[in-house]
């Protein structure tokens, strides 16, 4: 019973809080909804006996993202954006699209059906711990897609970097 | 060179600016006519055996009580590279209390005007950056001419600066915790 | 849409690194400054207007209170300025004496400079040690006249009193042991990389630019100029010493630090020539004026009334005044007394041509394109007092 | 804490899950007292070491050789004036401080002071998460500065969030090496890991991480040379500058705790822990009566010594010098480090 209230617990709260990070006149205030979202998440993550992943989402996003976020709304003059209306005129159409989509999920989520029982079982990372099966999928099933994951990354950097230096 | 060459060779190079030549001890000074004073001065900053490199010091001299010529502007000059100096003076008449600055051939008269104007109102034209320096920008009055009183006049009265203050205090005293 | 705007930051007049109550509207871009704007004027005394208005003896207790990092330097100055205009000659022993006090002056001054300066830095630790050795040039003090900071010790015409056995015994082990002093500062920043990265290449002011600009003494000379006026125009027992003149090379922050610390050495030096051939007699001279001198009248063309002039009354002659600039060379740089007398006791203008005033007026051009830290930087190292740039 | 088993055990078992959890609380208010006296007292060992460098005594008045003035300072700073700018965001700027402390006192949860002795044992990531909360460490201190609505103190914040992502990066890739040869995050077996060379310390086979660390561990902690964020001689006091009484001392307590636990870290990981090497335990079998708390507490303390040692050494760094030094030469070493250390873990 408790996992269940625990769980429930941790849905509401995600969600009032994606709710507040995009309803708050104050980016500040959205960024710091958005990390209490992050632990939440994390939490979540340690749900799912994947530790390893919980951390990483703490470190990377909250850790660093969140922070740039930060950083850069820290330097903006708020003064005009906390004045203003939250809401654009075309709210209630958003509205409704969004009501819909929901919708579309609620009745989608009724022909959920757990997947089949492959290699990683909790009692296998339980004994191989998270971090090493976590690394050995990485780099022998998934490589490719790793290595792609990395370079796109890379020219991600590196475009960055162009942008910045053009202005010199 | 001796001071005393010095102020000759200016004599002769600007023979109607020239109005006075006075001695004392072994300093020199030359009391020339400011109109063309800035010509005058790079003159003196840029012949070759003059070479006055280093503006050592402006400052002006109040000399109440002469009828055309109030002020003076006193620069005090030197060359680093030939090792004399001169002191070159500029009178101003009160009515029209302005001369040209010196900024452009010495960077670091800047302040020096700035004080001069600040304390005996003495205006220099081309000045870049021309304000009060060392009184506070509301400042009435040039403190170091003599008629400007060492006493206050107000008497037993406060300065109205001070007034303010205390009705500042006043005004904020509910705000205190007792 | 976003538009750009540079943070402008108030520096001061309240602020630990600003050495007093020095006021700088730096505009930022990030963390480099766009621009730089100095206002001073917060400890404005009217020392000139004051000067103006007492006899020549009443005005130096004055001066003390110009530069108080260096008061005596401060006195000495004035005396030798007002010596020079009344021409009284002080007696050999007040030259060699009055010597040794402008040069541990100097030593004493040079440690608050560095004490502060690598404490703006960030080494905290030079600070204490500095200040510790500061203490005993300040006994010294003590032992000639009293007083540690507003001294008075000069007078017109020589010094106040003669200096005892002691004080020399304890001046040369003073000159003994200061230069290990100065090497425990050495161990800890001279060599020290990121003393190096903060000092080196910061705050460049060409040689040429430095004279434009009217700097005099350490920040001069780092610049490479050896302009110094012991030198070139001696003033006490400078003629008949032996010293160096230290100057940099590389215009930045960090050898306008040399100089200074070799000026520390070069002034040793001097105290101990003064100290070993300090020679007997009186040390003030018998035409010293009185500390209650009397005030006289204004030496006046016939028939000129300049003496007692009536409001309203204009007068058509020049009066005879006499005009003096003297110039002596005080830790900060040349500090100049620019006088005009009447012939009565009090100057009719007095001038103080404070090298603290021409040193703060270039920090726009050290610090523009700079980043924060090197502003600190430029303060420390140009070395001003806000006492002596208000006046 | 491992969460499977907290999963198993809920369902079956309540008064063993209530009675766990009144031990953990326990065990985590023994921890936290125990954090904050010696917070309390490095901040005392700080001034007197400092104090003696310069030639000086430290704190002398508030009982024998000072050492109460902790106390003192604690009543002092309690009964001050919470000061908050009218033109500040009050929410954020309370906030602040409280997060700076609770992610570095979250920290010690995985910290093995001595033999069995950790609050979550079985913490598999335990590395991992205490880079999270050093990183989160960050937000206190952005926030802080933000809120207080003051150039310095945002100055400062700024300075400090570029400068604690830059050196988490290098932090974290310097200890990527001991991560390979332990073959663990978990903290206590990197200690067994080690017991298992005769050296017993990887700081022997480790030492450029080691230093590496070290520097990281300087600027993650705002700590002389790397003081930017608090910089007084150009920022006054940085990000806190607004802040007085109780929540000041917030921030105080987390830069302190936050050099423990980089000491702690350091022990861990570098210097054995709680343990002595294989080799001296063998040729001084004596030593084993000398309880392991001892023995991590001397080095802990050695760690904190070698903190106030450099502040009170050399001069700060400039910001630009220090962001290159971060990204062109700690990165790369670290890197390089990682690559060496798996070549020759991969070969031996």
């Amino acid at each position: 019973m408790l996992p269940v209230i625990i769980f429930i617990y941790f849905a509401l709260a995600m969600t009032t809080l994606s709710i507040l990070v995009i309803t708050r006149r104050n980016p500040i205030h959205s960024v710091l909804f958005m990390l209490a979202l992050f632990f939440h998440v994390a939490a979540l993550y340690l749900f799912l006996n994947a530790e390893f992943l919980a951390a990483v989402q703490v470190i990377l996003y909250a850790g660093a993202i969140l922070v740039l976020f930060l950083f850069v709304i820290t330097m903006l003059n708020l003064k005009a954006e906390i004045f203003t209306d939250p809401f654009i005129g075309e709210w209630p159409v958003s509205l409704a699209i969004g009501s819909s989509l929901l919708l579309l999920i609620f009745f989608t989520l009724r022909d959920f059906l757990p997947g089949p029982v492959g290699t990683y079982t909790i009692e296998m990372i339980q004994r191989e711990t998270n971090t090493k099966i976590l690394g050995r999928v990485l780099y022998t099933e998934y490589l490719f897609p790793f290595e792609i994951a990395s370079l796109i990354l890379l020219i991600a950097i590196v475009g960055a970097m162009v942008l910045a230096k053009k202005k010199s | 060179m001796t001071p005393r060459a010095i102020a000759e060779l200016i004599q002769s190079k600007f023979k109607p600016e020239v109005a006075e030549i006075t001695e004392f001890g072994d300093q020199v000074s030359v009391l020339v006519n400011k109109t063309r004073i800035l010509e005058i001065m790079s003159f003196l900053r840029n012949s070759s055996e003059l070479y006055f490199d280093y503006l050592t010091d402006l400052c002006g001299v109040d000399y109440q009580g002469r009828k055309n010529e109030r002020f003076e502007v006193v620069y005090h000059l030197r060359s680093i590279l030939h090792n004399h100096c001169i002191r070159i003076k500029a009178a101003i008449p009160e009515k029209d209390c302005k001369i040209d600055s010196v900024v452009r051939i010495w960077a670091g008269a800047n302040w020096h005007e700035r004080e001069c104007f600040d304390m005996y109102g003495i205006s220099f034209t081309g000045h870049p950056d021309f304000r009060r320096i060392l009184m506070p920008d509301d400042w009435e009055g040039h403190p170091l001419r003599k008629d400007y009183p060492l006493k206050s006049d107000l008497g037993e009265a406060e300065w109205k600066g001070f007034k303010e203050v205390l009705e500042t205090v006043e005004r904020n005293k509910k705000y205190e915790v007792r | 849409m976003l538009k750009k705007k540079e943070l402008s930051i108030n520096m001061g007049p309240q602020h630990p690194a600003t050495h007093g109550v020095l006021r700088l509207v730096l505009e930022l871009d990030g963390e480099t400054v766009v621009k730089c704007t100095p206002h001073v004027g917060y400890l404005h005394r009217g020392t000139e207007k004051l000067g103006e208005n007492r006899t020549y003896p009443m005005a130096l207790p004055l001066t003390d209170r110009l530069d108080y990092v260096s008061s005596m330097s401060n006195n000495i100055g004035y005396c030798v300025a007002v010596e020079r205009l009344l021409g009284i000659e002080a007696p050999a022993r007040a030259k060699y004496i009055r010597t040794i006090m402008a040069e541990l002056t100097r030593i004493a001054n040079h440690i608050v400079w560095i004490a502060t300066h690598a404490l703006d830095i960030g080494a905290m630790t030079v600070f204490l040690y500095s200040m510790r050795d500061r203490e005993w040039i300040l006994d010294l003090y003590e032992m000639v006249c009293g007083a540690r900071l507003t001294v008075t010790y000069p007078r017109i015409g020589g010094v106040r009193c003669d200096i005892d056995q002691e004080f020399m015994d304890s001046c040369y082990k003073f000159i003994e042991d200061f230069p290990k002093r100065i090497e425990e500062y050495e161990t800890l920043i001279d060599q020290n990389r990121i003393w190096l990265q903060r000092t080196v290449g910061v705050g460049i002011i060409s040689a040429a630019d430095a004279i434009n600009w009217g700097l005099t003494g350490p920040t001069l000379r780092g610049s490479g100029v050896a302009y110094d006026v012991r030198k070139a125009a001696p003033y006490d027992a400078y003629d008949q010493i032996d010293f160096e003149v230290p100057v940099g090379k590389n215009c930045d922050v960090y050898d306008r630090y040399r100089c200074r610390m070799d000026e520390f050495r070069q002034s040793i030096s001097i105290i101990k020539q003064c100290l070993d051939k300090l020679p007997d007699g009186l040390v003030l001279a018998s035409e010293a004026p009185p500390y209650d001198m009397p005030i006289g009248k204004p030496r006046v063309m016939p028939g000129h009334p300049m003496g007692e002039i009536l409001p309203g009354e204009l007068v058509e002659e020049k009066v005879p005044f006499d005009e003096l600039y003297s110039a002596t060379e005080v830790p900060k740089g040349e500090l100049g007394f620019y006088f005009v007398n009447d012939g009565t006791a009090r100057p009719y203008r007095m001038r103080i041509r404070a090298p603290s005033f021409v040193h703060a007026s270039v920090l726009p051009k050290l610090c523009e394109g700079s980043l924060v830290a090197d502003v600190i930087a430029n303060i420390g190292t140009i070395d001003i007092v806000l006492g002596e740039c208000d006046r | 804490m491992d969460i499977s088993s907290f999963y198993g055990f809920l369902g079956t078992d309540t008064t063993d899950f209530i009675l766990r959890m009144i031990i953990m609380v326990a065990k985590i208010a023994v921890v936290i007292v125990i954090a904050l006296l010696h917070v309390a007292y490095s901040t005392w060992f700080e001034r007197k070491i400092i104090g003696h460098m310069q030639i000086r005594l430290g704190p002398m008045r508030v009982g024998y050789h000072g050492l109460l003035q902790p106390f003192a300072d604690f009543v002092k700073l309690f009964f001050k004036e919470d000061i908050i700018p009218s033109s500040g965001d009050r929410p954020v700027f309370q906030l602040a401080p409280m997060i700076a402390l609770f992610a570095t006192i979250s920290s010690l949860a995985v910290i093995p002071f001595f033999n069995d002795f950790v609050i979550a044992k079985n913490m598999n990531v335990g590395l991992l998460y205490l880079f999270a909360m050093s990183s989160l460490s960050a937000y206190g201190i952005i926030l802080a500065g933000w809120s207080s609505n003051s150039k310095y103190a945002f100055l400062g914040g700024l300075r400090s969030s570029a400068q604690v992502i830059s050196y988490e990066i290098a932090l974290a890739l310097s200890l990527v090496g001991i991560m390979v040869l332990s073959g663990s995050l978990n903290l206590v077996e990197i200690i067994e890991a080690q017991q298992k060379h005769w050296y017993g310390m990887y700081v022997v086979v480790q030492f450029p991480a080691y230093i590496l660390f070290l520097i990281c561990a300087f600027a993650e902690t705002n700590r002389t040379p790397f003081d930017l964020p608090e910089a007084e001689s150009e920022l006054v006091a940085g990000y806190f500058v607004e802040y007085s009484g109780m929540r000041f001392s917030l921030f105080f307590m987390a830069e302190y705790i936050a050099m423990i636990i980089m000491s702690c870290i350091a022990v861990t990981c570098f210097w054995g822990g709680w343990t002595l090497p294989p080799v001296v335990m063998k040729a001084l079998p004596f030593l084993a009566v000398v309880p392991g708390l001892v023995w991590f507490l001397l080095k802990v303390y050695c760690h904190l010594f070698l903190f106030y040692w450099v502040r009170a050494t050399v001069p700060r760094f400039r910001y630009d010098h220090l962001m290159s030094l971060g990204w062109k030469v700690l990165i790369p070493l670290a890197l390089a480090n990682i690559v060496i250390t798996s070549i020759v873990k991969f070969l031996f």
